[in-house]
C-alpha cells in the first residue's frame, strides 16, 4: 500500500502510532513491509490457504464474534442434500460439466423453508430466468458481476438452524470444508514458518470483537489471479465471522489503481453492465423488460425496485421517445451473448471481425498481458483511434515494436489506419472521478486545453452529434436508438464544450417536476423519474452538486461526510447498520458508529445510516413483503435477497459457493490439497500467440509475479515521459534473490533474459534479499521473481514491457487475467533481437512441450511449426 | 527495532554480501630514500553508503588551482626576496625578483579568474570583506599584492617613475608572506580530511615550498654575482619543505594514506626527488651557472609536483569516504574513552 | 555597533558568543537580524516513518524547477543504479533532497522492528492455542522478557523449513531503511562562512541559502560542507542547494516536501518545538525496544552547533551516507590563520637572513 | 553616495550590526524582494489528483493562464495536503513539452505521423464508425435478436471522468456497440 497509494497509507502509520499492528502479506518485502510490525512473505498465489487457514483457527478456537455470526450470516442457513463439498470430490464441487467446464448452481442452492420463488411478483418468469442463468453462454456472460453489489437472486428463504449443529447447515459445512487447513498445512503451501501464521491468527483474532477491529486492505494482488474472486470471497468469510464488516475500523478496502476506476464500474464502460450495476441484456433472458426484470421483481432488498431502476435510465437516455408502450424502449439496447472482454475482443481483431477500435485513456500493449497478441489485434484492425496525452506505444505499434524487429509485423503489411487525437488533462477539464471509497470529488477546470487537445467529454458529445447528424433523415429501424438520444447539453466557451455538471444532472436524475431527485426510493417504473445511474442518485439532491463540495476536514467531524459525495446516499461505510447489535445498540462504546435512538424513532450515528431510517430493529416483515420491506430490523445487508452475509454462497460465483486453495494456472507446484491442480473453470484463449507454459515444467521452473513502483503509473504513459518521475526508475528491472542468483549466475545490475511460451524479455537484475526461495518439505525449493510491469520503449525511462512475458487465462467471475502468477526461466545476458528471438522462444515451446507460436502475417494464420505439433497444454 | 539481546547497532549488515569495501590491508611501497615497509594504520572495519563520497570532492579545476598556489607561492616569495635585495643593494636581483614576483602575481589572478564557474563576476570577490573566509581575505592579499607587484614589474620593465618601484617593491613585499601562505589556509578551510588534518602544517608545506620556488626561479635567472641570497633562501625554503611534508606523509592517521597511493603519490614521491635534487646540487653547484639553473629548475619543479601532489591527495581523500569516516570514528572512540560526553 | 575593530575571533580565536562554533541559540541574531526576526524554522526527519515514496524528491524538484540530475536530461545518461531503489545517488545540484535505501539482513531471529506498543508478553492463553512458544523456551533470561518481544521466528522450528536456514542457521530478517537527506542548514555552516562573495548568506529564518545573482562559482563551499550537500551544476557554474523553500516562507506556506510528505517523515516547524517532538518520539521508540534509534544533528554541542534540519535515525549515521561526526571546519580556522602568519613570518625571516647572509658576505 | 556606499555590504557590515557579513549585511537586491510564486498566481483552482484512486485533493496556481504550481490541498479529509511522486509531478504531466497538442494520423500502410487538423478528424472517424458499424452489425445471433454491432469495440474509461464514461456508455449502446471495455477489468 507504500507502494502504489502512499498517501492512503498515512492513515495506516496514523493507526500504527496509535498502537495497531499491522500486518503485511507479500510475496515480497516491500515499501509496505519495511513499516509494517510483521511481514507474512507467503509463496505466490498461496493467499486461499492463508486465509483458510485463518477461518479454521478462528473457528477451532471459536474465536469468532457469535451474535454477529448468529445475528447476521447465514450461517444457520440449510444448504440442500444435492450439495457436495470440494473436500469430498477431490477439489471439485458438485455440478461441474468437465466440457463447458462450468458448474450448475441448481446442487448449491439453500434448503427451501417456502415454495421457490413464491416471493416473486411473477414465479414462472423468476423460474425462466433461473432456468435459462445455467446456460453456459449466459455463464460466461459475467452474470456474478451484474448482480454487483445486488447479491443473485435466490428463489426463495432457506430453512435455518439457530443451533448452528445441524450438518448441513453453513455453519457446519465451512468448518468440514476449511479442516484440513491447519497451520502446519498453511506454512507447508505457503512456504512461510507455523510461528508467523499464529502471531498473524493471535493478532487478527485479538483485535475482533465487540471492542475492536480488523481491517483488510487489498488490491489487484488479489484481483489478478485465476481464482482472484474467490481471493476476497475468503477474506469476506474471515471478516465476516470475526464480526468486522460494517464498523469502523473493519471491512475489506479494495485500494484501485486509476483515478475512477470505481467510476468506470459504477457508470461502467463495461461489456457486461449499465450504470449502476444493472446487467447488460442477454439475448437469451431479454428480449422485453419484464423478462429483463423478472428476477428480481418483488425479490427482498432494494434490488426489488429494478424495474424502476431500468425504467429511469431509459427515460434518461432516450427521454420522451421512452414510452409504457414501446417497453420505454428496451428494445433499443443492444443484447450481449457471452463473454465480450476486451481479451476476447483481442482475439476477435486478430481473427479480423474488428473493424473500429477506440482507445481513450489506455495502453493495453504495455498494460495488457501478452501484448505481443495485443498488437496483433491492432494490427488487423480497419482503423484505430487513439486519445491520450503522450505519444504512447499502442500508438505507435505500427512504427515501432519489438515484433516490427522480429519481421512478424512490417508498417507496409499493417492496413490499419491511426488516428491519435490528443486528449484534456485533469486540469484543463471539469468533471467527477469517483475514488476507491466510493467517494466522488468534483473538479475544477483550470485552464484551456492546448492546441487541439479536447476533453473525452467533447469528443464524445461532438461524435455523437455529427453521427446524429449524418443519420437525422435515415429510417433505417437500425439507427432509430441513435436519433431517440436526448443528447442536447448546453455548450460552454468558445471549444464547444458540454457542461459535465448537466451530464452529472442526468446521472443523478430528475423527478417528474423536473427537479433533480435526491434518492433512488422516489425512483418511479412508470417514466415519470429519470436517473443515469440509480446508485448515483443524490449527487445533484437539491439542485446542488454534492460531489464539489469541498469543506475542510478540519470544520468535520470523524467521519468527513461534507466532502464530495459517496455513493450510495453519502454512506461513507456500507452494511453499517452491522455497527450495532440486533436490538440496535451499539456493540461497545468504543466502536460506536450507527445505532437506533428510540426516542427519535430513527437509525442514527457517525455516518449516514446504511438503512431505513425509521426500520425499527425489531421490525418482522410481513410475508408476502417485497423489495427493501421484506428485509427484516436485524439485516443489515440490504442489497442481499436474505439480508444476510454470505458465508455460503449458493449463487452468483461460477467457480463454487466456497473458495478453496487451487495452484496458479501455471505454477511451479503441486497442488497440496487436492488432484484438481487450478481453478478447474478457469478461462483460456487459445492461438499461437497465446501459448500456456505447463505447470511444474523444468523447462519454465520459476514462479514470476508482476507489480508497480511508486514512482511509476501503471502503463507508464503518465510516469515514463516525465523527467522527474522517469529518472527515480530509469530502467525496467526484475528483483532476484542472492541464492537464484547464484544458481544462474545473475549479477546485482546486470541484464538477464527471462523466457516464457509467450516471448523473451531483457531487464536488468536487481539482487535482493527481500525476494526470498521458499523450501517445501519435500525439498524443492521454489524460487520466485518479482516483475515491475511499468517499462516499455517510448518515454524517456525505457525497457522491455514485462507484460510480454504473461500469458492471458482468466478469472472465470470477472475474466481478470492472472498476471500476478506465472512462470518462467531466467537466463544472464541481453535477449536476442530481430528472428533470433522466435528461434528462442520457439526451442524454449519445444522443450517444454507446447505447440507451435510461430504466426503468419501480422499474427492472423499460424504457420505450421517447422516441428511436430508437440502435445497441446492439458 | 531490536532490543535486549543484541549488541549496539544489532549486527544488521547490508544486505549484498560482506561489509561493503572491506579494505584489504595495502602495502605501502616505501619511497625511495627509506627501504622497507611503512605499517598502514590497521584496517579499521567502516560502514558507508554503498562506497559512495561522503563530502563533495572540490569542484576546483586542475591544472588551474595548483598552478595558481605555485605562482602565487612563487611570487610571493621572490616579491620579499625582491623588496629586501632592493634595500640592501642587489640591482640585478631585484629587477628579476620583481619581474617574478610581477609575472607569477599577474599570471596566478589569471588562472583564478579562469577557475571560476562565472568568471565575468570575479568583482563579486570584493563585495564582503569574511574574516572566516580564507577566499574573501585572500583576495584583499591578492588584490593589492598583485596590484603593487605587476605595476613594480611594469615600471622596472618600462623604466617610468623610478621612484615608484621601491614603495611598489615593498607593498609587493609586505603582501609577499601572506600571500605565499594564505593558500594553505584556503585548502585547509575544507572538510576535506587530507588538508584540514594538516592545517597547522600546511602553510609551512607552502611557505618552503614557496621560498624554494622563488628562490630557485631567482637563482636560476640572476647572474652568479647576485644570486646568492637566493641561492640561500632556495635552500632553506626546499629544506623545510622537505621536512613539512615528511611531518604530512607520516602522520599515523589513515588520512595521510592519500599522499602515497595513486596519482597524488606519484606526484609527491617526484615531487621529493625533485626538491631533494635541487637541494643538494644547490648547496654543491650553486654557484656555478649551471649548477643555479639546473637546481633552480629542479626546485622549481619540485614546488610545483609538491602543489599538484597534495591537491591530489586532497581530492582522492574526499572521493572515498573511508577518510572521512574512520578518522571520525576514532575521535568519536577516543572522546568516549576520555567519557567527556557520550553519543 | 560592533565594529570590526573588535578583531573578529576569526582570528584571535577567542569566541566568547560561539561566533564560530559551538551552541549559538540565536543564530539570526548573530548575523545582524533584529530582535523581531522569525522564530528559526528548520526539519526534523523521522525516517523510522519513512516509507522511500520519493515525493519530497519530486515536490522539491518540481517546485524549485531544477533539471533532470545530469542537468542535460539526455535518455542514456540516466540508469539503474544497482543500490535498491536509490537511483538518485547523492544531494547535489539537481538533488536538494535524496532519499536513501539500504537493505539490511540479520541473522539473529528476532522480529521485525515493531513500532506499537510492546505487546505484552503475558503466559500464552489457553491449552486450545497451538499459540506461540512460551518465552522462556528460547533461553531468555526471566528480566529479559519483559522487554523483550516474544521471539516470533526461533530458530529451532526454521531450520528445517527455510532454505536460508541450510545456508545460515537462522531465518534471515530483513530491514529496509529509508532516509529523505537533505541540506542540514547547519547553526556554524562551513558553507556560510567561506564564501567569498556574501552569495551564501542566514535569512531572517535561520536558514542558510545561495544567492543566485550573486555566486561566481568559486566552488569554495562544495568541499566546506561536512555534510557533502551543495555542489556546482555542470553547465551553469554556480552551485546550488536546498533553499528550505525560502520563497515559500515568505509567503507564510510550509517548504515544498514537507507539504508532500505522505507520512510527514518530514516535519517542518520552528526548531525547538521539533526538537522537542523528536525527543519523545525518540523516547517512545526506545521504550518500544527500538535500540538503534538515535537523533542525528539535534544536538546543540555537535560540530556544527546543532543542525537546522536533524534526523531520527535508526542505524549508524554513516550507514546513511551521513558523516559520524561532522565538525564545521571553521572551528579550526584561528588556528590556522596563525600557522599561516608564522609561515609568512617565516619567509620573511628566511630572505632577510638569506640577503643579509650574502651582503656581509660580499 | 550614502545610498552608493549602503549597497556595498563591506560598508553594511563596517557599520551595520553583522560584522562578519553572514546575513543581513550580505544581502543582495533580488534576495529583499524574492516572493512565492503562490502568492503571484492570478488564481488557485480546487482539483483532484490523476493518478491513482485514493483522490489526493490538488490545489492548482494560475498565473496568465498557464499553471504554475500545483500542489497537496490541505483541505482535504483524504489526503490533508499530502502527494505521492506522481501527485507531486502533476504539473509535469500538464506542462510536460513532449505531450501531442495536434491531430496525427497514418495513413494505412504508411510509415510516418500526418497532420489532420480536428474537425476534419472528426468527420473522418465519423465516416468510419458508421461504415465499421454497418460491417458488423448483427440483427440476430443464432436466432434471438441482439441489434448490436461488433465491428466498433473500445477500450478505456478507468482513468476518465465519470461524465465521459457516462456518455461513452450512452453513444456506444445507442450505436450497438458493446465490446466496450476498460481497465477495471486488468
Amino acid at each position: 500500500m507504500a507502494e502504489c497509494h502512499p498517501v492512503g497509507f498515512q492513515w495506516v502509520t496514523e493507526a500504527k502510532a496509535r498502537g495497531a499492528k499491522v500486518v503485511h502479506i507479500d510475496p515480497r518485502f516491500t515499501r509496505t513491509s519495511a513499516i509494517a510490525d510483521l511481514h507474512v512473505p507467503l509463496r505466490i498465489g498461496s493467499d486461499i490457504a492463508f486465509l483458510g487457514g485463518l477461518i479454521r483457527y478462528v473457528l477451532d478456537n471459536e474465536l469468532y464474534f457469535d451474535e454477529y455470526v448468529r445475528a447476521y450470516t447465514n450461517a444457520a442457513a440449510i444448504v440442500g442434500e444435492e450439495y457436495v463439498d470440494s473436500e469430498d470430490l477431490d477439489g471439485l464441487f458438485s455440478g461441474f460439466d468437465p466440457e463447458t467446464r462450468t458448474y450448475d448452481e441448481a446442487s448449491w442452492q439453500y434448503e427451501p423453508e417456502e415454495p421457490p420463488h413464491s416471493s416473486s411478483d411473477d414465479p414462472p418468469e423468476a423460474a425462466e430466468q433461473e432456468r435459462s442463468e445455467q446456460h453456459p453462454d449466459v455463464r460466461h456472460a459475467d452474470r456474478a458481476q451484474a448482480a454487483g453489489s445486488g447479491g443473485p437472486p435466490i428463489p426463495s428463504k432457506p430453512k435455518r438452524d439457530e443451533t448452528l449443529q445441524h450438518p448441513r447447515s453453513v455453519f457446519q459445512i465451512l468448518k468440514r470444508h476449511y479442516a484440513r487447513y491447519t497451520p502446519e498445512m498453511v506454512s507447508e503451501v505457503c512456504g512461510i514458518e507455523p510461528e508467523v501464521f499464529l502471531q498473524v491468527a493471535e493478532w487478527v483474532t485479538e483485535n475482533s470483537g465487540r471492542e475492536r477491529t480488523t481491517a483488510w486492505v487489498y488490491s489487484v494482488g488479489w484481483t489478478q489471479h485465476s481464482v482472484g474472486a474467490q481471493y476476497i470471497r475468503t477474506a469476506s468469510i474471515l471478516q465476516t465471522l470475526l464480526g468486522n464488516i460494517g464498523r469502523p475500523g473493519g471491512g475489506i478496502m479494495a485500494l484501485r489503481g486509476h483515478a475512477s476506476i470505481q467510476g468506470s464500474t459504477d457508470v461502467p464502460t463495461l461489456f457486461n453492465l449499465l450504470p449502476g450495476y444493472l446487467p447488460m441484456p442477454h439475448a437469451l433472458q431479454h428480449q422485453t423488460l419484464d423478462d429483463y426484470v423478472g428476477d428480481a421483481a418483488g425479490k427482498a432488498g432494494f434490488w426489488g425496485n429494478k424495474r424502476a431502476y431500468t425504467v429511469s435510465l431509459l427515460k434518461a437516455w432516450f427521454g420522451d421517445a421512452a414510452t409504457a408502450e414501446n417497453d420505454f424502449c428496451f428494445d433499443h439496447l443492444p443484447k450481449i451473448t457471452g463473454d465480450h472482454s476486451s481479451y476476447q475482443t483481442i482475439a476477435a481483431m486478430i481473427r479480423g471481425e474488428v473493424s473500429g477500435y477506440f482507445l481513450v485513456g489506455e495502453n493495453p500493449t504495455v498494460g495488457h498481458p501478452n501484448s505481443r497478441m495485443n498488437r496483433f489485434g491492432l494490427a488487423n484492425l480497419d482503423w484505430l483511434v487513439v486519445r491520450d496525452l503522450q505519444m504512447i506505444e499502442s500508438a505507435t505499434f505500427w512504427k515501432e515494436s519489438p515484433e516490427i524487429e522480429t519481421g512478424e509485423l512490417a508498417p507496409e503489411s499493417i492496413a490499419t489506419e491511426v488516428f491519435f487525437v490528443p486528449a484534456a488533462t485533469h486540469a484543463e477539464k471539469e468533471g467527477t472521478f469517483t475514488q476507491t471509497q466510493r467517494v466522488l470529488q468534483w473538479r475544477h477546470k483550470a485552464v484551456e486545453p492546448p492546441g487541439d487537445a479536447r476533453s473525452d467529454l467533447w469528443f464524445y458529445y461532438h461524435l455523437g452529434r455529427i453521427l446524429r447528424e449524418r443519420l437525422a433523415d435515415s429510417t433505417d429501424p437500425r439507427d432509430r436508438p441513435l436519433l431517440d438520444l436526448t443528447w442536447d447539453y448546453p455548450l460552454e466557451g468558445e471549444t464547444q464544450d458540454p457542461s459535465a455538471a448537466a451530464v452529472l444532472r442526468e446521472i443523478n436524475g430528475t423527478g417528474p417536476d423536473g427537479r433533480a431527485l435526491s434518492s433512488y426510493v422516489q425512483m418511479r417504473d412508470d417514466g415519470s423519474t429519470t436517473g443515469g445511474c440509480w446508485i448515483y442518485c443524490g449527487v445533484y439532491a437539491d439542485e446542488i452538486n454534492q460531489a464539489a463540495r469541498k469543506k475542510p476536514h478540519r470544520e468535520q467531524g470523524q467521519v468527513p461526510s461534507e466532502w464530495g459525495w459517496a455513493w450510495p446516499l453519502n454512506r461513507r461505510v456500507l452494511y453499517n447498520r452491522a455497527s450495532a447489535d440486533p436490538g440496535g445498540r451499539p456493540w461497545s462504546e468504543r466502536k460506536k458508529y450507527v445505532w437506533w435512538d428510540e426516542e427519535a424513532g430513527r437509525w442514527t450515528g457517525d455516518d449516514v445510516p446504511d438503512f431505513e431510517a425509521e426500520k425499527r430493529p425489531d421490525y418482522v416483515p410481513p410475508d408476502g413483503a417485497r423489495a427493501q420491506d421484506a428485509i427484516a430490523g436485524t439485516d443489515p445487508f440490504v442489497m442481499q435477497g436474505d439480508g444476510k452475509a454470505w458465508l455460503f454462497a449458493p449463487a452468483g460465483l461460477v467457480d463454487g459457493p466456497l473458495p478453496t486453495h487451487y495452484e496458479p494456472a501455471e505454477s511451479v507446484v503441486e497442488n497440496g490439497l487436492y488432484k484438481q491442480q487450478a481453478n478447474p473453470t478457469v478461462e483460456f484463449i487459445e492461438g499461437p500467440w497465446n501459448r500456456a507454459n505447463p505447470s511444474r515444467s523444468d523447462v519454465f521452473p520459476f514462479q514470476v509475479t508482476t507489480y508497480r513502483l511508486t514512482e511509476h503509473h501503471t502503463a507508464g504513459g503518465m510516469s515514463r515521459t516525465l523527467p522527474y518521475l522517469a529518472e527515480l526508475q530509469p530502467e525496467f528491472f526484475v528483483e532476484v534473490s542472492p541464492e537464484l542468483a547464484e544458481l544462474r549466475g545473475l549479477a546485482n545490475g546486470e541484464y538477464a533474459t527471462l523466457v516464457s511460451a509467450r516471448t523473451a524479455i531483457e531487464a536488468k537484475v536487481l539482487v535482493t534479499e527481500r525476494v526470498r526461495p521458499i523450501r517445501l518439505r519435500d525439498g524443492t525449493v521454489v524460487h520466485q521473481i518479482g516483475m515491475p510491469y511499468h517499462w516499455s520503449y517510448s518515454g524517456i525511462s525505457t525497457g522491455d514491457a514485462a507484460n510480454d512475458l504473461l500469458g492471458i487465462v482468466l478469472d472465470p467471475n470477472t475474466h481478470i487475467q492472472e498476471s500476478k502468477a506465472s512462470t518462467c526461466d531466467i537466463r544472464p545476458g541481453r535477449r536476442p533481437h530481430g528472428p533470433e528471438l522466435l528461434d528462442l522462444v520457439e526451442s524454449y515451446r519445444r522443450r517444454a512441450g507446447v505447440a507451435s507460436g510461430r504466426v503468419g502475417l501480422n499474427g492472423r494464420d499460424p504457420v505450421e511449426a517447422s516441428a511436430g505439433e508437440g502435445s497441446t497444454q492439458s | 527495532m531490536t532490543e535486549g539481546l543484541t549488541t549496539p547497532g544489532a549486527g544488521w549488515r547490508r544486505a549484498d554480501g560482506p561489509p561493503a569495501q572491506q579494505r584489504q590491508k595495502r602495502r605501502r611501497r616505501g619511497n625511495g630514500r627509506r627501504g622497507g615497509e611503512v605499517p598502514m594504520v590497521d584496517e579499521a572495519e567502516f560502514t558507508s553508503y554503498y562506497g559512495r563520497p561522503i563530502i563533495k570532492p572540490p569542484v576546483w579545476k586542475t591544472p588551474d588551482v595548483p598552478l595558481y598556489l605555485f605562482l602565487g607561492g612563487a611570487a610571493g616569495s621572490s616579491a620579499i626576496l625582491g623588496a629586501l635585495s632592493d634595500l640592501s643593494g642587489g640591482p640585478q636581483l631585484t629587477r628579476v625578483a620583481r619581474l617574478v614576483a610581477g609575472g607569477g602575481s599577474i599570471a596566478s589572478v589569471g588562472f583564478l579568474i579562469h577557475d571560476l564557474g562565472r568568471p565575468e563576476r570575479f568583482l563579486h570577490m570584493l563585495r564582503v570583506i569574511k574574516p572566516t573566509s580564507p577566499l574573501s581575505v585572500g583576495t584583499y592579499i591578492l588584490s593589492p599584492f598583485s596590484a603593487a607587484a605587476g605595476a613594480t614589474a611594469a615600471v622596472e620593465l618600462l623604466g617610468w617613475f623610478p621612484r615608484l618601484k621601491r614603495f611598489g617593491g615593498i607593498v609587493s613585499g609586505v603582501f609577499g608572506g601572506p600571500m605565499a601562505t594564505y593558500t594553505a589556509v584556503l585548502l585547509a578551510n575544507t572538510a576535506v580530511p587530507s588538508w584540514h588534518a594538516f592545517h597547522t602544517k600546511l602553510p609551512f608545506v607552502f611557505g618552503g615550498s614557496a621560498m624554494a620556488a622563488g628562490g630557485g626561479i631567482c637563482m636560476a635567472l640572476t647572474p652568479l654575482s647576485e644570486s646568492a641570497p637566493a641561492r640561500k633562501m632556495a635552500i632553506i625554503g626546499a629544506g623545510i619543505e622537505l621536512v613539512a611534508v615528511h611531518g604530512v606523509e607520516n602522520d599515523e592517521s589513515v588520512v595521510s594514506e592519500p599522499y602515497h597511493v595513486g596519482r597524488a603519490g606519484r606526484f609527491m614521491r617526484a615531487a621529493k626527488a625533485c626538491s631533494a635534487a635541487g637541494l643538494g646540487l644547490a648547496v654543491l653547484g650553486g654557484r656555478t651557472r649551471v649548477g643555479a639553473t639546473v637546481s633552480g629548475a629542479l626546485l622549481a619543479a619540485g614546488s610545483l609536483l609538491t602543489r599538484f601532489g597534495v591537491f591530489d591527495a586532497g581530492m582522492a581523500s574526499a572521493r572515498d569516504p573511508k577518510y572521512t569516516v574512520i578518522p571520525q570514528r576514532e575521535r568519536i572512540k577516543a572522546r568516549e574513552d576520555a567519557g567527556s560526553i557520550t553519543r | 555597533m560592533t565594529s570590526i575593530s573588535s578583531a573578529s575571533p576569526a582570528f584571535t580565536g577567542n569566541d566568547p558568543q560561539n561566533r564560530l562554533y559551538g551552541p549559538l541559540p540565536d543564530v539570526q541574531g548573530e548575523a545582524g537580524y533584529d530582535d523581531d526576526h522569525p522564530a528559526r524554522v528548520g526539519f526534523f526527519t523521522d525516517t523510522s516513518v519513512c516509507i522511500g515514496c520519493k515525493a519530497c524528491e519530486v515536490a522539491c524538484k518540481e517546485w524549485n524547477l531544477l533539471p533532470m540530475d545530469d542537468s542535460h536530461g539526455t535518455r542514456d545518461v540516466i540508469g539503474l543504479s544497482g543500490m535498491s531503489y536509490d537511483n538518485t545517488g547523492q544531494l547535489g545540484a539537481n538533488s536538494w533532497r535524496h532519499v536513501a535505501f539500504i537493505e539490511q539482513v540479520r541473522t539473529v531471529d528476532l522480529p521485525m522492528p515493531t513500532m506499537g506498543p510492546p505487546s505484552h508478553v503475558d503466559a500464552p492463553r489457553g491449552t486450545g492455542h497451538t499459540g506461540a512458544p512460551p518465552a522462556d523456551a528460547l533461553g531468555l533470561g526471566a528480566d529479559e522478557v519483559l522487554s523483550a518481544q516474544t521471539s516470533v521466528l526461533n530458530a529451532e522450528a526454521l531450520s528445517e523449513f527455510d532454505p536460508q536456514t541450510g545456508q545460515s542457521g537462522a531465518d534471515k530478517q530483513v530491514r529496509w531503511l529509508m532516509s529523505s537527506d537533505v541540506c542540514k542548514h547547519c547553526t556554524h555552516a562551513g558553507c556560510l562562512d567561506v564564501c567569498p562573495t556574501g552569495a551564501l548568506f542566514r535569512t531572517e529564518f535561520g536558514t542558510v541559502v545561495v544567492q543566485g545573482d550573486i555566486c561566481n562559482g568559486c566552488g569554495y563551499c562544495v568541499p566546506s560542507c561536512p555534510y557533502g550537500v551543495i555542489n556546482q551544476r555542470k553547465d551553469d557554474g554556480r552551485v546550488f542547494k536546498c533553499t528550505l523553500c525560502y520563497d515559500r516562507l515568505t509567503d507564510g506556506l510550509q517548504p515544498a516536501c514537507a507539504t508532500a510528505c505522505p507520512t510527514q517523515s518530514i516535519q517542518f516547524g520552528n526548531l525547538d518545538e521539533l526538537q522537542a517532538r523528536a525527543d519523545a518520539r525518540l523516547a517512545t521508540l526506545k521504550a518500544q525496544g527500538v535500540e538503534t534509534a538515535r537523533l542525528y544533528g539535534r544536538d546543540e554541542d555537535d560540530g556544527v552547533g546543532g543542525a537546522g534540519a536533524f534526523f531520527l535515525l535508526l542505524d549508524e549515521p554513516e550507514v546513511y551516507g551521513l558523516p559520524p561526526d561532522p565538525i564545521v571546519t571553521t572551528r579550526d580556522l584561528p588556528a590556522m590563520w596563525r600557522a599561516a602568519a608564522k609561515g609568512a613570518a617565516m619567509i620573511v625571516g628566511v630572505a632577510l637572513t638569506a640577503v643579509l647572509g650574502s651582503r656581509r658576505a660580499r | 553616495m550614502k545610498t552608493w556606499l549602503d549597497a556595498w555590504p563591506v560598508f553594511r557590515q563596517l557599520t551595520g550590526p553583522d560584522p562578519l557579513g553572514r546575513g543581513r549585511a550580505a544581502r543582495s537586491r533580488a534576495t529583499e524582494n524574492v516572493v512565492s510564486r503562490t502568492a503571484t498566481a492570478d488564481r488557485v483552482v480546487q482539483s483532484v489528483c490523476p493518478y491513482c484512486a485514493v483522490g489526493c485533493a490538488q490545489r492548482i496556481y494560475v498565473k496568465d493562464e498557464q499553471i504554475v504550481q500545483i500542489e497537496g490541498d490541505p483541505d482535504s479529509p483524504i489526503s490533508r495536503g499530502r502527494l505521492c511522486p506522481k501527485g507531486s509531478a502533476s504539473k509535469q504531466l500538464v506542462t510536460s513539452p513532449t505531450r501531442v497538442t495536434t491531430v496525427k494520423y497514418r495513413r494505412p500502410y504508411g510509415t510516418e505521423w500526418e497532420d489532420l487538423d480536428l474537425d476534419t478528424a472528426m468527420e473522418m472517424i465519423a465516416d468510419r464508425v458508421l461504415e465499421a458499424r454497418r460491417k458488423g452489425w448483427q440483427d440476430e445471433h443464432e436466432g434471438t435478436r441482439v441489434n448490436r454491432t461488433m465491428g466498433v469495440a473500445s477500450l478505456g474509461g478507468a482513468t476518465l471522468d465519470n461524465e465521459e464514461n457516462y456518455l461513452m456508455k450512452k453513444l456506444y449502446s445507442a450505436l450497438g456497440a458493446i465490446q466496450i471495455e476498460n481497465q477495471a477489468r486488468i
